[in-house]
């Protein structure tokens, strides 16, 4: 039992560190979330496919890097941690339901061009109003395979040209961004990940029909843990950030970290930091390795992930007091993308309600 | 113990009830300028019917009412959803502090054109060192003849840009000890060495500002209680604001809380409503009652401070209080919005982003307990 | 509007106060509690009925004192303040429910004795097993007018001689101590506050029908709200140790009160304890007061309160440290009378559901 | 990263599972007295086959496992509910010290009878007045010779009456700073000097003991790691007791949890079961994932501890987690059980009230946490 990073996932995680502290300092993506209409820019899309960061999780076979899901959290967890905004999460998600339950044609069509970067992915999840959860889709085709109606919600629409839709019962359908699908973006909470409101109109719609349920599952699975990692990442930060600030900053003549009102509050962020981390990792390698406990593993880190990254990021402004509460300062990008993940894939609520139905209560 | 009105009471609330049904204004304006002239307006209108100060001395303008009173004045005035008056920190702040510590000259000169909105109000305590520890703060003053030169940087300085006086501490005696060699100063705002700059907060609003100060000129006559008598001034108007603030806060928040109650009934949630949901509707029971064990114990506090002159224990819990129930209140109206709460459209996300600062304004909840802990437990001082 | 004691409350209180601390030391109550088979003696007994408390709230034209709910709870704080172990709540409780609904016969024969302090009452509320909340009974006589089933969790039952009986549908009797009626002692958790099952085997019951569902509703909110005032003295005093504990015990080099994670856990004890009691000031005022807003303000104070007991107490224990878990410490009285106070005549969660019914959830 | 068994690590579970299936020696008797007798008799059988002290290395009687081989063992016994071995602390802290500090003559006479529970072992570190603040303590030592002339007071002292040796810590240089005059012995209990009172808990229950000692005698050969050296021999003895008990606790928590999700599931609940009931669910659901992240904390501390020689930041963690899951869970279920939660004869009202002490026991949370803010976050220490 060695319940670390390997060698090969350790290169990848300082890899990535290194890339996005060099490509991704605060200042550029302060920027990319208030002045770049989707967020990022052509330049960093290409970087990141050169990486092989879009493909990382899809198979050999479908032109991806066929790694898995534990290596697909390293690199999400420091997306997180940079709080970058890229289209990558929205694209990866994409590609893990095509992987999942795309026929041969589908996958050589849509999912070979996403893992390879060529072209940006997505998936649209909520109907109009959304429900509680990401099961309540209730959107169904017309008798001629196309759809009608309204999704919000989804993330990175502008840029995607690939879009997985849920629908009723869980059904997925491939559609590709044409004239019967109109995009409206919606101002979001946390503007390091675009919103958008998709109209469809008929739009032709392919029904996944390559996987079954459990294929499916799984890679809903997938998505809600690597949103859990990126949790991870920006709760870690957003700690980092209170720890750093609670020993500079000086009240009543002595660094602020030095009243328990404060350190305690940072030892309590290590608590969940570690533990949302514990979490995580524990259901990516039950995804790739352990596949029947790994439905209840992800339900248990998207839950404690979510709660976390909204806890620590509120506790560590607390900590920053009224600097931290300016938009000039950085943290709010943390806090909002924090907010915003927790809600994504099915809130705390949704996959505590998932635990208990698994564990048999 | 009777928690009924008196009959004076009654005929006090049914007279200002009646007045603002004739006289309300109807809704604000949207922009920010124009809204700030309508509430300015408003205020005029409240003053002239000799409804503005309710609690303040009838010498200087105000009714004279009392504390129990100034309650109901509040309850009506957010009852009927009338705007805020504009110059808060002054009537709030400004003219309780020159009736306590000022000159006869100054409460003539300050008081009528505070209620009246000609002249709105701003504080300048705060600055970007000096959060919880006000006392090291570092804007300076130099005697110049009969006048001050200050400079320095505040900061949270609500409404400067409309304010024509600034309820400004600077240090005066740089030698002094930390909490010595303050002096209070009302500084004139429409002078070239006062700067003005909009602090932008997370919800992307600017309710503050920084100001920067480079050798403004202060008039020695507009100090407030004496030279290096700064701190002690200062605090009275922290009682103040902090006494003033429990009562009015939890008008603000009860109507919060009605408007999630709504929410709640509305909502679909797995089949049902929100409020039909046994875990939303025990946190929405339990922020019912904490709203109403806050506003219990401001009227507690109230009874309290007309029987011995001083607020009770029960009323400098309140800010605190206040923050934790607030910001549990936003962010179960988040929960109930489910993914919505993703978009920044709605009421929801905003009040969630907008109540972080809760517990930081007006005395961060760990300062708060400290004094708690401090003053009315008598637990020794964390030093 | 005056919301504090008058000066006959406040008179109340002080004797309270002084009698208590007079003949209620903790080295008595420990006594009572651990060597006394029914937690009380007969002059105990003697003295309260002397003070004129088991009439307290009854009507001067039954016997008692025609005192208000806010006189009902300035004793009952100073009771749970003293954590005074005697049957003074189940009387009254008994008393109330009486005085509420009984006949006129039934008011001479049995609330006037109680008010006198001649008999000692009790209610009986529990089934066996108790349901969740104590509307649940379901109890119900025979056609001859007889009761014969089992009642749990019944205090005092052990010195009782009149007995009202909780049933289906809220209907309520009055019984007797007699051979029908077997009474045995049930340990519990609260050492200074007896408990008993009751084997009603055709014990002739004598239904209370002199009042109606709104005199017995009120009656059972002026049970619950004394019950609230018990707790909000039990957390007075536990915090008030608490505090001068913090001053007294010192831990390197200082004494604990200096620390935050002390100081701040006092500060939010004070914070509970004045809540608490400003909710049941409220809802005692209310029930005298004002009917139409008592149910609400009652199940509020009852809500409050049960949290707050129990709270404060734990919390008490944690500044206490170690000695505050040894038997030899007088704390572990405050906890456990007030965790049972928290599930007696409903708990939290039970008011809080009333709570949210009252306000249109 | 990998969290399958190796194909050793199998064999090492397959094989004690075997045994203890074939071993296990039924349901502990009722009465204290002869339950410890009871695992005394485990103890012994346990370690007439090997089994006791794992992780120790062969040479001393151990089986010179891997750290994850002792996780294993502990998780195997508490699974096929074993009774505990009679000499907890001898085996977490008692005999790992000695490896630590001791001399080989040291090593060679108290190790074997730790492992076969001839000799039980008890820890004297806690005094009255020296609860948190382990270095004030006051039980002093006098050199007479050959040997050491103790007096003091002990309390938290866990078999006590069955103990025959003591790791106590006493001050044995009056005059040095307070963490430089400590010295730690293996003091006989079995003297006329040592008298033992039980301490009853909240409980009922006396799990622990108070320690008179008046003028008992130590020979100078008892002293582990050195005169004046005691603190950091303590320390090394609490970081062995914290760093067991992180998986230790979990696996008891986690039997724990399952019998309060089982009581959930028979309790009859408004019409249903507790364990439909929304609220109950969702804090029991969290309440599992609290404890599975607790789980697996403590296998990514090992895995850092084999990896790196020391425990990881996770595992300081976990003594103060568990405690916070431990009283969440014991409360919740007092709840489940409601009124009848009054009566003292169920289980519940026991655990919960044993709870408890966890914040407090083996290192108070308000200390871990501490802990946790100077040495990994590397916070100024508050003084």
């Amino acid at each position: 039992m060695n319940f670390d990073l390997n060698d090969d996932q350790r290169a990848i995680k300082q890899t990535a560190r290194e890339f996005l502290t060099r490509r991704y300092p605060l200042e550029e993506v302060r920027r990319l979330a208030l002045e770049e209409e989707r967020g990022f820019t052509d330049d960093q899309w290409r970087e990141l496919s050169e990486l092989g960061w879009p493909g990382l999780a899809v198979p050999e076979a479908d032109g991806g890097q066929g790694l898995g899901t534990v290596e697909l959290v390293v690199v999400a967890e420091e997306l997180g941690y940079a709080v970058a905004p890229s289209p990558l999460h929205s694209t990866t998600s994409a590609a893990l339901l095509l992987a999942a339950a795309g026929t041969d044609s589908q996958r050589e069509r849509a999912l070979a061009p996403l893992a390879a970067g060529e072209r940006i992915g997505t998936v649209a999840v909520w109907d109009d109003p959304p429900g509680r959860s990401p099961s309540e889709a209730m959107l169904a085709p017309a008798d001629d395979d196309t759809l009608t109606g309204r999704k919000v919600l989804v993330p990175d629409a502008g840029a995607a040209e690939i879009i997985v839709v849920v629908g009723a019962g869980g059904r997925l359908w491939l559609i590709e961004k044409g004239d019967r699908v109109e995009v409206t973006p919606t101002p979001g909470l946390d503007p390091t990940r675009k919103l958008y409101a998709l109209e469809l109109d008929g739009a032709p719609a392919d029904e996944l029909r390559g996987g079954n349920g459990q294929t499916v599952t799984r890679a809903h699975a997938q998505i809600a843990t690597a949103l859990a990692a990126e949790s991870v990442g920006i709760a870690q930060r957003a700690m980092e950030m209170a720890v750093s600030y609670a020993k500079d900053r000086e009240q009543f003549d002595r660094p602020i970290g030095a009243y328990q009102a404060v350190s305690h509050r940072c030892a309590q962020m290590l608590l969940e930091v570690e533990g949302a981390r514990s979490a995580v990792l524990h259901a990516a390698w039950a995804l790739d390795h352990d596949p029947e406990s790994a439905p209840l593993a992800a339900a248990m880190a998207k839950a404690y992930a979510s709660d976390c990254g909204f806890r620590v990021t509120a506790s560590s402004l607390q900590v920053h007091g009224g600097i931290g509460f300016t938009w000039e300062h950085d943290l709010h990008f943390l806090l909002k993308r924090a907010k915003a993940n927790a809600h994504a894939a099915g809130d705390a609520r949704f996959h505590r309600e998932r635990v208990a139905e698994l564990i048999g209560l | 113990m009777d928690l009924t009105l008196t009959a004076e009471e009654q005929a006090f609330r049914d007279e200002l009830r009646a007045w603002i049904e004739a006289n309300h204004p109807g809704p604000k304006p949207d922009s920010d300028e124009a809204a700030f002239e309508f509430r300015r307006a408003w205020q005029r209108t409240v003053f002239d019917a000799g409804w503005a100060g309710v609690a303040w001395p009838q010498e200087y303008g105000g009714r004279g009412a009392t504390l129990v009173e100034q309650a109901i004045y509040g309850e009506e005035m957010v009852r009927a959803r009338a705007p805020a008056l504009a110059n808060g920190l002054g009537l709030a702040m400004g003219g309780p502090v020159v009736i306590a510590h000022g000159t006869e000259e100054q409460k003539q000169r300050y008081l009528g054109p505070i209620l009246s909105a000609e002249e709105i109000w701003c504080q300048g305590f705060s600055e970007p060192q000096s959060g919880s520890d006000l006392a090291s703060l570092r804007t300076k003053a130099v005697r110049d003849g009969d006048e001050w030169v200050v400079t320095g940087q505040k900061v949270w300085t609500t409404l400067a840009h409309e304010a024509k006086w600034c309820m400004l501490v600077a240090r005066t005696d740089p030698d002094a000890p930390k909490h010595k060699g303050l002096t209070y100063f009302l500084m004139d705002m429409k002078q070239p060495g006062v700067q003005v700059r909009p602090l932008v907060q997370i919800t992307g609003e600017a309710e503050f500002n920084e100001l920067f100060i480079e050798e403004a000129r202060i008039p020695n006559d507009n100090i407030v209680g004496g030279e290096g008598n700064g701190w002690a001034v200062a605090i009275t108007t922290l009682a103040h604001e902090r006494a003033g603030l429990a009562l009015a806060l939890q008008m603000e928040l009860k109507q919060l809380l009605t408007a999630v109650i709504e929410r709640a009934r509305e909502q679909p949630y797995n089949g049902s409503t929100a409020a039909a949901d046994e875990i939303i509707r025990d946190r929405l029971a339990q922020l019912y009652i904490e709203t109403e064990v806050l506003r219990l114990n401001a009227y507690r506090g109230l009874t309290a401070q007309m029987k011995y002159g001083v607020p009770g224990p029960e009323g400098s819990l309140g800010k605190w209080h206040w923050a934790e129930i607030n910001q549990a209140l936003t962010e179960l109206a988040t929960e109930i919005e489910g993914p919505a709460a993703m978009a920044r459209d709605g009421r929801w996300t905003y009040e969630f982003l907008r109540a972080r600062a809760n517990s930081i304004e007006g005395g961060t909840t760990e300062i708060l307990k400290n004094i708690v802990a401090e003053r009315i437990l008598g637990l020794p001082r964390m030093r």
